[in-house]
């Protein structure tokens, strides 16, 4: 295996994307055992008349007339495939993406009490940040749309570099655990 | 251990062109001085050397949380983030997943994992299956423990936001790459009334889950987690190495911008510092 | 594309219906949201495996192999195999094989991608002079959100404070990012209303 | 704990239920639309640099537009699309079409194409084009630096390009006077990063609020002319345009929401510590 690597490793970059796309060939190959798993469970359900049965029909039904329809004809424009996309899932994801804007609004007014100083921060600056952004915050507070400018530019980048430098030395430490076999939980071994 | 010989060779492999290019000598110099540190002290950790770890509040939450939903006869869920299989945050999260079964698999609390994409749906049911075999519980894990589903993000959260109000999981644990369906998952969970865990290194999501969540791991303390929870004493020293690593580098990046500020050859400084 | 699928009717009142029922979840779990999340999931399963099928194993291994005679794309085909038995008990083994090359691949590549790509550019855009604010805010946020993430010791005396300065300009920016997702979420509404009362209902203007 | 009247109109505040909360969102989101408050929106520089510069484009040019969003995002990007095409075509310009996303992306291109150009009486194939989607966008970006043949060798309606006469004119970057990406993805990275940086093509950007913040650092480098950030980037440019839609309207419920979201957590707050104050009495 390793010498295959090596034979198309010229550079770094041929390397790792053979690699890749070997992976996600191998992937592919993965969405058969999603398919069964569904289908297993949903059959399961079916047959011993569980709660909401009907429903899991409604769920295969949909998946294999989508997979039939995309795998047999194909999935370029006016196809069964784009148009049960465009009809039906297309506005589903949208509504989905729109109902976190209520989520939002409960999860700030729940969550947002100054309980602590860290939590006070953060709910004064969401506060600003959202007047800024708007043509009504101008009229609250006239620099508003700028200091929310100025806390984006600034300091949410400088925490966002600080994660992100943070993170990616947890993902190597990660790496070279697995590299090393001493990270084997994801194996189930622990 | 194959993943092991695998990587070894992706080590070597990845050093040589390093080697020929040498435009990446700063990323080669940082590979090497990384994997040096962290071995040394998980060497040091093998030789039974106690390390100290301050604790993350998160990670203690999770036992209890399970114990919690053994207690009320009501399941887990746990997320392994909604990424795909080549995301490292990903494996991360399938790692916490091995331990966090063992331990309904040692109460027998029923586990719930759905997972967005097949391969780490795949990867998640080895991993699951091997805890509960180790716990002696192989008869208790059911087909619709690990389940895939959809492979699109908003699909699945309407999905796992259903399960969640009728299964009614006492606690959610969510560990892994997330985007847009963060809210959509824990705020649903919130309203089931469950203890929520959680932890990311995204930074976009980050606040969500802190909104959302009782306990949030950010960044990369979701990395350490796996450590922390099976408390071996090698993974613990690849953290201390981790963090001599952060160490150098906030020298190194002192000392960088005090040549910066100073105007002492402040371009190779920079160079140093280019990624190629 | 002149047929019945095409016609007002059809074009508005499925999104429309589809779209009121994900609404309805926001009141209570309902039939109409069940049936709604299942025809959502079985869709978005299919759709996926429609996308995978053409667009991986047909278009990266199957025409390269035939048109190109890349005959090396049967390891991964073989890999792929490998997966599948899990359902004969004896060998279930094996199935680890293509587990351990997908997550050895991606730890190999990470682990450099990590080092390389992510660390060394954060590091080369931090590396500013200190001579206005704007440049000290954000050295002083790299560097107390990097010590904040330092686990080795408790976080008390110098180090505590420095930590606990790392988690105020934590916050300041998760407050802000808070801020501007409710911008792009509440957009995102205001357009499916849009669409709901302007163009299903023409109500409003 | 509730039945205590004197503690239940703090506590109430403290305990809305959540589908009040929601029922409040969705009235502020429609009210709006019916009633509209029709507040001024003031411009921000970066709409205005955008706006001035696709002004400045001499009339007739040549002008790419990427569609590179995904139908998730419409309500933000769409309206951004809509009154890039209304200027372009105003202008009289040669509009390109083309999307990085593959699923909705070319489809949204052909109808916002075809409905904006029939606003303007614009014929398809000689003012304006849609290529279509090929995966891979950064073989698809560097590739129509060299040939736009090579990478699309016939258009979304499966027409070979030189029976286009449009694209006969278009055989490369070079004769591109400007790009008008809109984008809620990363490819907006790749646009500047490849595209201006080895092509040196002007560009301005309409990308979703969440990406904003990153992407002005492009205008701060002036690798982007301007910046259109989420609907209210959006509204801005309508006005300027003087062509107010959605995105305008769209600005007064948008308001309000976050004016809501505001009084929640106030709300929130002084029941928190009006209970906080009355725990050591009793």
């Amino acid at each position: 295996m390793i010498i295959a690597f090596f034979g198309t490793g010229d550079t770094l970059a041929d390397f790792s994307n053979e690699a890749l796309r070997y992976m996600s060939i191998v992937a592919g190959f993965a969405l058969l055992l999603g398919v069964i798993s569904i289908t297993q469970v949903s059959a399961g359900v079916v047959r011993k008349r569980e709660k909401d049965w009907p429903y899991k029909i409604v769920l295969l039904l949909c998946l294999f007339t989508m997979a039939g329809f995309g795998i047999f004809q194909g999935i370029t424009s006016g196809t069964v495939f784009e148009w049960l996309f465009e009809n039906i899932q297309k506005p589903m994801m949208a509504t989905m993406f729109s109902v976190l804007a209520f989520f939002i609004a409960s999860a700030a007014y729940r969550a947002f009490r100054a309980r602590t100083v860290e939590a006070t921060i953060l709910l004064i600056t969401a506060i600003v940040v959202m007047l800024g952004r708007v043509p009504m915050g101008q009229y609250v507070y006239e620099d508003f749309p700028a200091v929310a400018n100025w806390i984006m530019m600034f300091p949410s980048v400088a925490v966002q570099r600080g994660i992100i430098i943070g993170a990616a030395l947890g993902a190597a430490s990660m790496s070279l655990r697995i590299i090393l076999g001493i990270e084997r939980t994801y194996m189930g071994r622990g | 251990m194959l993943a092991w010989v695998d990587s070894v060779g992706w080590v070597i492999a990845a050093g040589v062109p390093g080697l020929i290019r040498t435009d990446r000598l700063n990323a080669l110099v940082l590979l090497i001085v990384f994997s040096i540190v962290v071995i040394y002290f998980i060497r040091r950790a093998a030789r039974g050397e106690k390390l100290y770890v301050r604790p993350l509040a998160g990670l203690q939450a999770v036992e209890e949380a399970v114990g919690r939903a053994t207690e009320m006869g009501k399941p887990v869920l746990f997320i392994p983030g909604t990424g795909d299989i080549d995301e490292i945050q990903t494996i991360a999260g399938l790692s916490i997943l091995g331990l966090v079964a063992k331990v309904t698999a040692r109460y027998e609390t029923p586990l719930l994992v759905p997972v967005l994409y097949p391969m780490p749906m795949a990867a998640a049911q080895e991993v699951v299956r091997e805890s509960y075999i180790d716990e002696g519980k192989a008869d208790h894990l059911r087909p619709e423990t690990v389940q895939y589903i959809a492979g699109e993000s908003f699909s699945y959260s309407a999905r796992v936001g259903g399960m969640m109000l009728r299964e009614k999981p006492a606690a959610n644990i969510f560990m892994g790459t997330f985007h847009a369906e963060s809210l959509l998952i824990s705020e649903v969970g919130q309203s089931t009334g469950a203890i929520q865990i959680a932890g990311t290194a995204e930074p976009e999501q980050l606040p969500f889950f802190i909104a959302a969540c009782d306990y949030t791991l950010i960044g990369e303390e979701l990395y350490a987690a796996s450590a922390y929870l099976s408390q071996e004493s090698k993974m613990l020293g690849s953290l201390k190495g981790q963090d001599l690593v952060k160490m150098i580098i906030i020298f190194c990046l002192l000392a960088g911008i005090l040549a910066v500020t100073f105007g002492v050859y402040p371009e190779f400084v920079v160079d140093l510092f280019t990624a190629n | 594309m002149d047929s019945i699928w095409t016609q007002p009717f059809f074009y508005f009142f499925l999104p429309a219906f589809f779209t009121l029922a994900v609404y309805s979840l926001l009141f209570k779990d309902n039939p109409w949201f069940k049936f709604a999340e299942h025809v959502f999931a079985g869709l978005s399963a299919g759709y996926y495996a429609g996308l995978i099928f053409t667009s991986v194993i047909k278009q990266q291994m199957f025409v390269p192999m035939l048109s190109s005679g890349r005959w090396d794309m049967l390891i991964p085909g073989a890999l792929g195999c490998l997966l599948f038995v899990r359902f004969f008990p004896r060998i279930r083994w094996l199935t680890r094989i293509p587990l351990a090359f997908v997550i050895g691949t991606t730890a190999g590549i990470m682990f450099l991608q990590q080092l390389h790509g992510l660390i060394l550019p954060q590091l080369q855009s931090t590396l500013l002079p200190l001579n206005d604010l704007s440049n000290i805010i954000i050295v002083v946020g790299v560097l107390t959100t990097l010590v904040y993430f330092y686990f080795s010791k408790p976080h008390t005396g110098a180090l505590g404070g420095v930590a606990k300065a790392g988690m105020w300009f934590i916050m300041v920016a998760f407050g802000a990012h808070f801020g501007y997702t409710v911008m792009a979420r509440v957009s995102l509404l205001i357009g499916r209303m849009q669409f709901l009362f302007v163009d299903w209902l023409h109500w409003a203007q | 704990m509730a039945d205590e009247t004197p503690k239940s109109f703090l506590a109430r505040i403290q305990n809305i239920d959540r589908r009040v909360l929601y029922a409040l969102i969705f009235v502020s989101v429609i009210v709006p639309l019916f009633l509209p408050l029709k507040l001024p929106v003031p411009v921000t520089p970066e709409t205005q640099n955008f706006f001035d510069a696709v002004e400045a484009l001499p009339d007739s040019s040549i002008v790419m537009l990427p569609f590179d969003f995904w139908p998730s995002t419409l309500a933000e990007t769409e309206p951004m699309a809509v009154v890039g095409l209304r200027h372009l075509f105003r202008k009289n310009c040669y509009v390109v079409g083309l999307s990085n996303v593959g699923m909705g992306g070319p489809t949204i291109a052909d109808r916002l194409l075809d409905s904006i150009g029939g606003e303007f009486h614009k014929t398809y194939g000689v003012d304006y084009v849609n290529l279509g989607y090929k995966p891979d966008y950064r073989a698809v970006m560097l590739g129509m630096g060299t040939r736009i043949s090579d990478i699309f060798p016939t258009d979304y309606r499966d027409t070979p390009l030189e029976e286009l006469p449009l694209m006969r004119r278009v055989p490369n970057y070079d004769s591109v006077a400007f790009i008008f990406i809109v984008s809620d993805n990363v490819a907006v990275d790749y646009w500047v990063g490849l595209v201006n940086a080895r092509f040196g093509i002007p560009m301005g950007a309409g990308v979703t609020a969440v990406m904003a913040p990153k992407s002005l650092s492009f205008v701060q480098a002036n690798q982007l002319v301007g910046l259109l950030g989420g609907m209210k980037g959006c509204a801005e440019y309508e006005n300027l345009l003087e062509r107010p839609a959605r995105a305008i309207r769209g600005m007064d419920s948008q308001s309000m929401i976050h004016l809501l979201i505001v009084v929640f957590i106030i709300m929130g707050n002084v029941g928190y510590f009006a209970s906080k104050r009355r725990v050591p009495r009793s």
